[in-house]
């Protein structure tokens, strides 16, 4: 892979995370090397909340980029994963989004696995009154699913292929699993599922989900609301290599006044003045976490979001399905523990995310804004100088260090 | 009820239906409260969440008011590309009546259209509604957009 | 007959395909069956083959036995991926009558969707059917899909 | 007019939309001249153009012998691919009478398949149409077809 | 072409036959290689079937791989087929499936051809008034179109662009050829054709069809009616050459017991207890045949099919139509001969195959679940053991031979 | 991009422009670099109609290739063009296709150009409260949008990305240039738009306006009605480099008497006896141009048309949306000094032309039919032989001389 994606784009630019050329967007070589190295590589993807899979047996599928997954709960109480891909010729052994069964029976030649992808049995294996049947050479341990490690944080799982990844718990690191067992504090409970196609490549959205900059001026519920605003109380938490961030807003009390506050967002079109509400009722935050954080968005590279606006969380993955085609999938979750008005405060806090979401709505057609204008410009670059040109945790949101930080995680991976 | 009146019934709840999605496809948000009850229950959702008991909404509204504010937003805060709707709706059916409260069913289809001029079929699914009488016309007390497809492409932004 | 007799048939049979693609997109096959007269005859085949009179249906039954079967087939045997239907149906017109017996057309679209979420446009084309008044109900007696398209995405599982 | 006589209308509306769209998608191109009076006004055109009061019609008639001409050249004249439309109507609107003539307002959607069999969303859109009772029955005094895109795939041929 | 393609996949896994790697089913470049390797290579592909066009100037079109193809009732009586491309600026020559024309003539210049593809005529060859028109060294023999090699077998034509492919009937063989006989023993007449899009490569579905082993382990409907299992007698015939194969089932009596048969379907999903049926009559089948073979599908390399299920008679083509997309065109038949009971029979059986098939309608979906399981696997293997690594006949079906026959036949085409 | 392209289609044919590999139709790579080397290269492209652009402020959106481009109307009072796509992280900067604006605010973050596509101010460029905020090393005059060349030919407006194209009036040149003013006679007003997707490479398309071969034999109407004949006087203008030309047909008076020109289109599908119209008044041409010439067809190299037929007039902008799809935007004008009956006839005439033209209707299918027949047939050519082997003008169309000279003036610049 190296050479082949090392020719199309050799030379990063000088001002390293600063730039990115877009063809880093566009480019089916690029593309396809990202699929190896960096779902297939050494990397922890999320796979399901625990809770998805109560008893053994239970089973969902989801993907490593765009290898299809198999998650299950084994017998031994276990969370197990393994390539949703038959031994033999290749087939989904599981066609169900979500189930439970005993076994893996695949449907095409009905070889049988046990829970966690051992070859049980293949059928006819002995053939029928001594012909056909497989050689004496087979040997049912050598033809497994390929498994995937599976690690927990909290009640979420993760998978990786790779050997080479170090330990969940050192991956994400202190500074941000604090930050998720922050948000994730009892046991969860999901409210619902929702998943949006965005076309765009995947890493526009990450990038979006990392920028700190943009949210108070692209989404004017946030700043016309004082919601959030750059000018309130906030910062983001970056990992040490860049690939992990926090990002996140602390009670409303500005900054700066509020007549500073305005000032400085007048003349940005995300300030609306004429824009009232006739129920705000609903954007009144319900004390929950014990702390003054009104809004954290937290990311773990290369595709898991954790969001937590005023009492709306949600699980947000990101699936590369394309050059320029993207799925993003959106799981809202309370918590077992929640009052019934809690929920309530939940599903209609949920307005404000999702594809229809007041504060996220933009954020599935931006990405897209961008793969349509870079048409024509492959060699030319973004430019991300917004806090300077390092990727370290600062107390302050008008910087774009975390999206630089996601480049300097990545790049290494890409041999970049 | 003699015939003559199940039938003019049964026009004015074609009517209902026809009037509300005339009123999307025409960009005529603003009129779209006034065919809700004003303690209406609104809610898109897609048939998987509906079908596990799962409560959530893309768009939860739990008062007329609140589909006003979804209005505004569109209008005022919110920014997508120049957009429009084209709804077939077809096979409208009573289900269940309780004095001047009629649940109903309905199937749908939104064809969607860019500025640019690529049309995609955008979203497909049921209308399970429940209308009330008030003040000599039917209004949806209770909508729920129940969507075949549990994506949505790039974004929702007008109501369905 | 009298305007308003004439009124209700016609709701009786926009009632009729009403129903019968609810059942359908509700996936309540095993009441898919009742729609039709015991000697029923039923075939999905396409534009194509019907007009150039080839008999071949994709889908050939001819007894509501038949129809049974395929839905325990569908239920105990065969193997594909969860998937729903939704039916839009649009022009229904009587083209004859013959004493307790109509001929009717009919133009329909189905979305399939998958349930990963991808919908497609599945089929459209025309019902070309025969309903007779079997117990107080409409029945059908015929029932000819008539598909504009000569090709089929993947599989036909779900009658239409 | 009694309840009765406006439903009677109502389904005769109905039935003109049905018997239109039938003939086009049957191909009977040589009848859809009648649906028309003999000094109709039939235009397709696209929101876009509508909305913007520009004049231009793909398929710009002012007399009933302008859309005779048109099925004589696709008949006689131009040269395209085997395809035939499916056309599926909804909401059907009265939006204004005067004497005996009516301004409507429906949704449309057309499904056009290829000889070898893809089928694709060809077309969504209005009819902002205007009738007039004449010898009987229901005529097309004035049609606008008006596209919700601005784009056409391949070619218009059929009328819609 | 050949280095083109060597690189990607340069060296077949060491146990040959009895591996595929993953690649060889979505790698675009060894798709184009088929294309000219294959497709408008040294092999002989179905056209049409000679009652199809009756009377001189009858036409219809269909394609060797993607190239459009005219096959045409010349003057002469003798059927004749061509690229369906102009000479003049590549215009199709014939844009209707199927037609009748005196001669072919090119919308585009009026350009007009015989019926075998000479070109008669050039519009305005000579120009107006001595002005324009084509130069005098323009030579109407040099611009036909180009011609396909026309054999038939049977009432079956075949056709083929390389001047190298051996004569048909060598092509074939007796083996086949006479499986082929036994099942088309009257003058088809056709009941009707469909077409079912496929969303996998075109070898998926063809080694499908090659694969005895799968068809009473997938398909319930087989196995709990006894239509077909394999402890019913049957086997498999194989081209010396690997290229074709017909595999049977003889008359119901099983080779092993009843009991011992459904025992040894123990545990096998595909045999369903509770599946009956209330009209099970059209599963009767009628004698015709002369013999006891209840079932036979056979295959002619590289993309057509013979199936007889009963009394239901089918001819597949198999196009391919992209790496992952695949038309397979269905025809029905009977035979003129068939008294109107034995038509009724055929299309009651024909509810057995087809995109709505009881017994092939999983064949539909398959490949689709093998194209979207092998993302991120292209550098492994499907695993072809069963019944060795051999691709000899056998009188038995638990086994994979014919599909190792299939690549047997396949790699020297492709340089592999 | 050389090499890369070079060597897919290393040496032309050596007859030149009379042969085109059909490879050029199909092939990612040749489209790719025509995109770099025609598209962003020394051309000029048709961008708008200075009146649809009145005031200063007003905008509009367009593309060069696939590159998307912001025209707009300064304060200066002169058109600006610009890339549409934003100096920062690469936004869309214009989300609508017409409007008007003071400015040109992008939605990510806020940063605004001018209407010359300067940027005037960064959002939050210096931080709040001094922290975060853009480097001192950040200049606003290093980040604009980036800017295309624009030049005006009467009311069109063209630009281009490179320095090196001639001035427009220069590029057009004299000869071509003087049949554009010659029906561009007025103030233009639009009568309304239309698109059409082609399915097809865009050159196929850009040949067909170019063929004064095809025209009376393709569309029926033009020989039928006698609108056009070959037979009629008539010929073809073709710039020297043979970039441009000007197809016309002069006054309906046959250069051969009408039996001869009966005769020598008898046999040719296009004449057909049986078709009349009921009511053919609207193919009255009205006085207009104060020539004798009835429809001129007019392309200025790469994808512009000017079309007059009779007194309908149409600009067509053909652009490349892929290697085999292509949008074909209409924008159908007349002029502010028109009477109403002009207009009335202009849109009578307009069902001549468009997607539903009836002398243009196969123009949007018959370069599809191409596209589907030279599958497999990359490597061999179309022959444009009619006429000879020259791009000189012609007062005569039996003749291909000004596609070959659309080939003349595209190898060059694609290094072929
Ligand atoms: S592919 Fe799974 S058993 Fe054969
Ligand atoms: S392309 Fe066939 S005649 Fe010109
Ligand atoms: S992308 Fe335009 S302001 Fe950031
Ligand atoms: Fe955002
Ligand atoms: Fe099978
Ligand atoms: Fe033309």
């Amino acid at each position: 892979m190296q050479q082949e994606i090392a020719q199309p784009i050799l030379n990063w630019p000088s001002e390293g995370n600063a730039r990115v050329p877009y063809r880093m967007f566009s480019d089916p070589e690029v593309y396809r090397a990202e699929l190896a190295r960096i779902f297939l590589g050494p990397t922890w993807q999320y796979l399901a909340l625990a809770g998805e899979l109560p008893q053994p047996g239970d089973y969902l599928t989801t993907f490593l980029g765009e290898t299809p997954v198999i998650v299950t709960r084994g017998q031994d109480g276990e969370i197990h994963a393994m390539v949703n891909r038959c031994a033999h010729r290749g087939n989904l052994v599981c066609l169900k989004r979500r189930g439970h069964a005993d076994n893996l029976t695949c449907v095409y030649h009905a070889w049988r696995y046990d829970l966690e992808g051992n070859l049980d049995s293949v059928a006819f294996r002995r053939g029928i009154a001594g012909k056909g049947g497989m050689p004496a050479s087979f040997n049912l341990e050598e033809h497994g699913l390929k498994k995937l490690r599976v690690d927990t944080f909290g009640d979420l799982v993760f998978g990786t292929l790779s050997p080479e990844a170090p330990p969940l718990a050192s991956y994400i690191g202190n500074l941000i699993g604090s930050r998720i067992h922050r948000v994730l504090h009892g046991k969860p409970k999901i409210l619902g599922t929702t998943s949006q196609i965005l076309h765009n490549n995947w890493k526009l959205y990450f990038e979006n989900v990392r920028d700190t900059y943009h949210a108070t001026l692209l989404h004017a519920f946030f700043t016309t609301f004082r919601i959030s605003r750059l000018t309130s109380e906030g910062g983001v938490d970056i990992a040490e290599n860049g690939a992990h961030h926090a990002s996140y807003t602390r009670n409303k009390v500005d900054r700066v006044d509020q007549a500073t506050s305005d000032q400085l967002y007048a003349g940005i079109p995300s300030l609306r003045e004429n824009f009232r509400l006739a129920d705000p009722s609903f954007l009144t935050m319900a004390e929950e976490f014990g702390d003054d954080t009104t809004t954290q968005i937290l990311s773990l590279f290369p595709n898991f979001v954790l969001q937590q606006i005023q009492n709306s969380i949600a699980l947000r993955l990101v699936l590369p399905k394309g050059p320029d085609k993207t799925e993003l999938q959106w799981t809202y979750i309370g918590f077992e523990e929640d009052a019934p008005e809690m929920t309530d405060l939940r599903l209609a806090q949920a307005n404000l995310v999702g594809p229809a979401g007041y504060v996220s709505m933009e954020d599935g057609a931006v990405g897209n804004f961008i793969q349509r204008a870079i048409h024509g410009s492959e060699e030319e670059c973004s430019v991300l100088e917004m806090g300077g040109f390092g990727h370290v945790s600062e107390a302050n949101r008008t910087t774009e260090a975390s999206v630089r930080g996601f480049w300097h995680a990545y790049r290494p991976l890409m041999g970049l | 009820m003699t015939g003559v009146e199940a039938v003019v019934r049964r026009l004015e709840l074609e009517e209902l239906y026809t009037d509300y999605v005339h009123c999307l496809d025409a960009d005529e948000l603003e009129r779209w409260p006034d065919f809700f009850t004003e303690d209406c229950f609104y809610r898109i959702t897609s048939a998987e969440n509906y079908e596990a008991g799962l409560p959530l909404g893309l768009i939860h509204a739990t008062s007329r008011n609140m589909l006003k504010d979804r209005v505004s937003a569109l209008r005022e805060a919110n920014i997508y590309e120049p957009q429009r709707y084209r709804h077939l709706v077809s096979s409208i059916k009573v289900l269940k009546e309780e004095g001047a409260t009629l649940d109903l069913a309905a199937n749908f289809l939104v064809v969607r259209t860019m500025q640019e001029g690529d049309m995609t079929l955008f979203a497909a699914g049921a209308y399970l509604d429940q209308v009330r009488r008030e003040g000599g016309t039917w209004k949806f007390a209770r909508k729920n957009v129940v969507l075949d497809s549990r994506q949505i492409d790039t974004l929702l932004a007008i109501p369905i």
